[in-house]
């Protein structure tokens, strides 16, 4: 958490500093956490996709990482994987 | 001509949508707010309507919006959009403003119930926005309460599953065809278990000057009491039981764009959500018949629109 | 100088746009007016009043016209409702009528109050020049002739620039000569 | 005949107060105009369609289902960097009303006509300032016209204050319904060229620009939400010299001189009467009177009323032994209504206050009258004589 700011500091209610609650890291709210096997993705991006975050990131070449500062630990990625290549695991022991 | 893709691959990556969120886990609405994103082309504004996709990503001093945004109140989000658009339409002219595209998101609370006025006047005077209903089937973001989306049925918390009322009595309003009486020109349904006839269809829509109408399934594992994990899956067989129809409504034609020939069983998708769950009690057995035939009736409707009955 | 005219007429007949007209008529002679209707719910048919205030100085009161210098009845058929029309208005004022001939009551209760009385058949002017029943311009001449308030050119002034269309001030321009020569003092 | 005082590039007309408030909008150059229909507002908003389909105005005119989208199109508007007008009255203004707060926290600079009008029930159409007073806490600059010249007058120079840069926040410009709406006066206006000079085209803060995508209207929560109204409140205490400057740059052009508190025959005064609106004018008339009898009368009356121009007033009363405040409005178990409460706080801290008089009067347009006005200096008079106040509210004219 940023130092709280004083009504000085304030005007309109305006955030002028674009998408910056990736400053607000959500991975703190997870109790179980995916756990991708690279050697089986087939590079489908439907985790992609579906990742509400986006917690989950696209490189060049399509294969994809998990990003677990913002991963809430849905499993929807896990669940929706056409190959398995996702488990869920418990926080802390994976 | 909008730019429509085969493939996942061919979505863009920019995401003009940023993590850090408070949305729930398991949420089903960035998936839209993300493929909306990237489907319309060139400058975009981004009006919301007060609900959950507003609260969670704009907790001061933290933003998830890459794009300019803008929230007014609850009922309103389709007048402002209206202004905003209007404004640029005049700077365009005199000034010569690059005029964005005006996109609007609302829960369906602030779209079928108290935005409905709104979105009626904006429609009717032929703005050029998209307007897109994210329909959770209920007021989420207060806590559960029955819409005008909620199916019959439904348990919330203003239309509980009770032992002489086993849910939402009445049926769930039909935005579409509210939004083609109103004459737009496109209007069309989206799930996002379906991700590549979503970008079309917002791309599609983007691609049309005037007011277009989009209403997307949202899984809420919070207030369908499900499973986060199953999000997609419960999407995906609101359409394989004819529960969402995805359809398309084109300057008069309406297309099936996932022709279910052989349904799965609608307690196949009931069975997964806790709102539901009172409907598979014998006793409840009238109200589940009830939703059956809504279903059904529905679907044939739609196939007679669509030229296939 | 302060001149107050009280109109009286039925909604659709012109009441609020034959004060209107005066008042425009004033400001063109550099005078200061204020016109005011008096809306009820606006329907037609409805008795309806304005008010017209003039004087030659800036006027603060903002309130209807009580106490008439003038009264003028542009509806043939409200003469009958005597004591309405001569309610407050002026010992010695003016009372202009649209009428073939002014109603008895009327025509007395205006001479125990000292009026000057005025008549002129607009009905007929307005039928020939109009077709229908629109006394406002006709009542308007009547009444610059009767009071010799402003000067009839600042009349035809103020409804060329009001009414715009050629055709339609060529129209109201003749309604407002003719009640302006037709007019007669009865009393 | 008085020779009319002829000022320089200034053309006397005879307008009524809509029409004279649609042609200063027209010639502010406005991009966007929200609104919706409601007497006696409507013929505002009519002059200005007919200027937008006659091309004398190019703006979009947004004609809206009602007044609530009508402020809420405003508000969009005005973030995106236009010009903005709306107008309305009474209920409609009680619809807008959850965006009143918004349009001002959100800094917009729309500009409202609100043609006064009584709130409903009985509904009523006539003039009442219940409208008003209704949205005075919702963080809106208010100004009250007197006449047709004023409103004409108060539209143009409120654009020019809600948009400067050191106030950015929204304005309602108050017209008493029927009593001036609809109402014929002479007034001068402006040319084109010199209001163009007095309000060039808006400088937007902050517009919307996907070239720079900023959060309009987030959530703030404990943590946030006072520290916003904090540097709100404080934001809005900067409006008031503003708006003096904004007076006297007017007087350049125009050669009226406007001030907040607009003062009569106080300087001697023993008792005065404060009004707001249209019936100030009846009120100096009576005091007019009054004075030349040799009574010691003085009417005061607000040009602004949001921010309330607390010191000026106690200043402009000082020696005054009893003042009747004129409320066209009642608030309904609150210990006066809404403008004695202002005047009561004014003084609150004075060591040296006039005895103080709530008169209620001209509700759903009943019209004051002269003998209203006298009724309120005999009673403040009354007190002053008698060192106090025995009735505290009086209601003028009714049966």
């Amino acid at each position: 958490m940023s130092k709280l700011l004083s009504w000085k500091d304030l005007s309109a209610p305006i955030i002028a500093e674009a998408g910056n609650s990736v400053l607000y890291k959500t991975g703190g709210w997870r109790a179980l956490k995916p756990v991708l096997d690279q050697s089986k993705c087939i590079r489908c991006l439907l985790c992609w996709f579906y990742c509400p975050e986006p917690a989950i990131k696209r490189r060049e070449d399509d294969s994809v990482e998990i990003d677990y500062d913002y991963c809430k630990g849905c499993g929807i990625c896990a669940n929706e994987c056409p190959v398995k290549a996702i488990a869920m695991v418990e926080e802390g022991v994976g | 001509m909008a730019v429509q893709i085969k493939t996942l691959r061919e979505m863009p990556r920019e995401e003009l949508f940023a993590p850090g969120h408070r949305l729930c886990a398991g949420c089903g609405i960035p998936q839209l707010v993300r493929t909306a994103l990237k489907a319309v082309p060139g400058p975009k504004v981004v009006v919301t309507a007060t609900g959950c996709l507003e609260v969670a990503t704009t907790i001061f001093p933290y933003t998830s919006w890459r794009v300019p945004w803008v929230h007014n109140a609850f009922e309103n989000a389709a007048a402002t959009a209206a202004g905003i658009e209007a404004a640029f339409k005049a700077l365009e002219k005199k000034r010569g403003v690059k005029r964005p595209k005006v996109i609007v998101f609302g829960g369906d609370g602030g779209t079928f119930d108290i935005g409905l006025q709104a979105l009626s006047g904006a429609l009717e005077r032929g703005h050029d926005l998209i307007y897109i209903c994210y329909d959770n089937e209920a007021y989420m973001n207060t806590g559960i309460q029955r819409s005008g989306a909620t199916p019959r049925g439904a348990a919330t918390t203003t239309s509980p599953a009770g032992k002489v009322i086993p849910g939402k009595p009445e049926r769930k309003k039909d935005l579409i065809a509210i939004a083609i009486a109103h004459g737009v020109r496109y209007a069309a349904t989206l799930n996002p278990a379906y991700p590549v006839d979503m970008f079309n269809k917002i791309a599609k829509a983007a691609s049309i000057e005037g007011p277009t109408v989009l209403h997307y399934f949202t899984p809420c594992p919070t207030g369908w009491r499900s499973d986060p994990a199953k999000s997609i899956e419960i999407a995906r067989l609101a359409v394989l039981t004819r529960v969402w129809p995805l359809y398309e409504y084109e300057d008069g034609v309406y297309r099936i764009n996932v022709l279910v020939k052989s349904p799965r069983p609608i307690e196949d998708y009931l069975k997964l959500q806790g709102r539901f769950a009172h409907l598979l009690q014998p006793e409840n057995r009238w109200m589940l018949e009830q939703l059956k035939r809504d279903v059904e009736e529905n679907w044939n409707r739609l196939l007679k629109l669509a030229g296939l009955a | 100088m302060l001149y107050e005219v009280r109109w009286h007429g039925r909604g659709g007949q012109g009441v609020v746009t034959a004060s209107d007209l005066l008042a425009r008529a004033a400001i063109l002679e550099g005078k200061y007016v204020y016109h005011a209707p008096e809306f009820g719910p606006e329907r037609r048919g409805a008795p309806v009043r304005a008010y017209t205030r003039i004087a030659d100085e800036p006027i603060e009161q903002h309130f209807g016209v009580y106490n008439p210098d003038a009264v003028v009845v542009i509806d043939p058929s409200l003469q009958s409702a005597t004591s309405l029309i001569l309610e407050g208005v002026k010992k010695g004022g003016l009372l202009v009528v649209n009428a073939r001939e002014v109603h008895r009551s009327l025509l007395e209760g205006a001479k125990a109050l000292g009026l000057s009385v005025w008549s002129v058949d607009a009905f007929k002017v307005a039928m020939e020049v109009f077709g229908r029943p629109l006394y406002n311009t006709p009542m308007l001449g009547a009444f610059v002739k009767a009071s010799g308030l402003v000067a009839l050119e600042s009349v035809l002034k103020a409804v060329e620039e009001r009414f715009k269309n050629p055709q339609l001030v060529a129209r109201n321009v003749e309604a407002i000569k003719r009640c302006y020569e037709g007019v007669k003092r009865v009393v | 005949m008085a020779v009319a005082l002829q000022l320089k590039g200034q053309r006397r007309v005879g307008m009524t107060g809509d029409e004279a408030v649609a042609y200063a909008v027209k010639q502010a150059d406005v991009d966007v105009v929200a609104a919706y229909p409601i007497t006696p507002q409507t013929i505002i908003v009519e002059r200005i369609a007919d200027y937008v389909h006659d091309g004398e105005l190019k703006a979009s005119y947004v004609a809206v289902e009602s007044e609530h989208s009508a402020l809420s199109a405003c508000v969009g508007a005005s973030l995106a960097g236009a010009r903005v007008f709306t107008a309305t009255s009474s209920q409609g203004l009680a619809l807008m009303w959850e965006i009143m707060w918004i349009a001002s926290a959100m800094r917009t600079t729309i500009v409202m006509a609100l043609a006064n009008r009584a709130l409903s029930a009985p509904i009523n159409i006539h003039c009442s300032h219940d409208d008003a007073y209704a949205v005075r806490d919702a963080g809106w600059i208010q100004f009250f016209a007197e006449n047709v010249q004023e409103a004409y007058d108060l539209t143009l120079m409120a654009f020019r204050v809600s948009e400067d840069k050191r106030v950015l926040f929204p304005s309602i410009v108050n017209l008493d319904g029927f009593i001036l709406s609809h109402a014929l006066e002479p007034l001068y206006v402006l040319e084109d060229d010199v209001v163009r000079e007095f309000l060039p085209p808006k400088e937007p803060v902050n517009p919307i620009d996907p070239e720079r995508p900023m959060t309009y209207g987030p959530l703030a929560l404990f943590d946030y939400y006072f520290e916003f109204k904090k540097a709100q409140a404080e934001a809005f205490k900067s409006v008031y010299p503003v708006i003096l400057e904004v007076f006297r740059e007017y007087e350049k052009y125009s050669g009226r001189k406007y001030e907040p508190v607009k003062a009569y025959g106080v300087e001697d005064a023993d008792v005065a009467v404060l009004i707001l609106g249209s019936s100030a004018g009846t009120a100096r008339y009576v005091a007019r009177r009054l004075r030349s009898k040799g009574e010691k009368v003085g009417v005061v009356s607000l040009t602004l009323y949001r921010p309330f121009p607390a010191s000026d007033l106690v200043a402009k009363l000082k020696g005054v032994k009893a003042l009747v405040v004129m409320d066209r409005s009642y608030s309904f178990g609150s210990p006066g209504a809404q403008l004695f409460m202002d005047v009561a706080a004014a003084f609150a801290n004075e060591s040296e206050r006039p005895l103080l008089i709530n008169a209620i009067y001209g509700l759903g347009g009943r019209d004051l009258l002269p003998e209203h006005v006298e009724e309120a200096f005999r009673k403040a008079q009354e007190a002053a004589r008698a060192g106090k106040v025995e009735e505290r509210e009086l209601w003028l004219g009714v049966r």
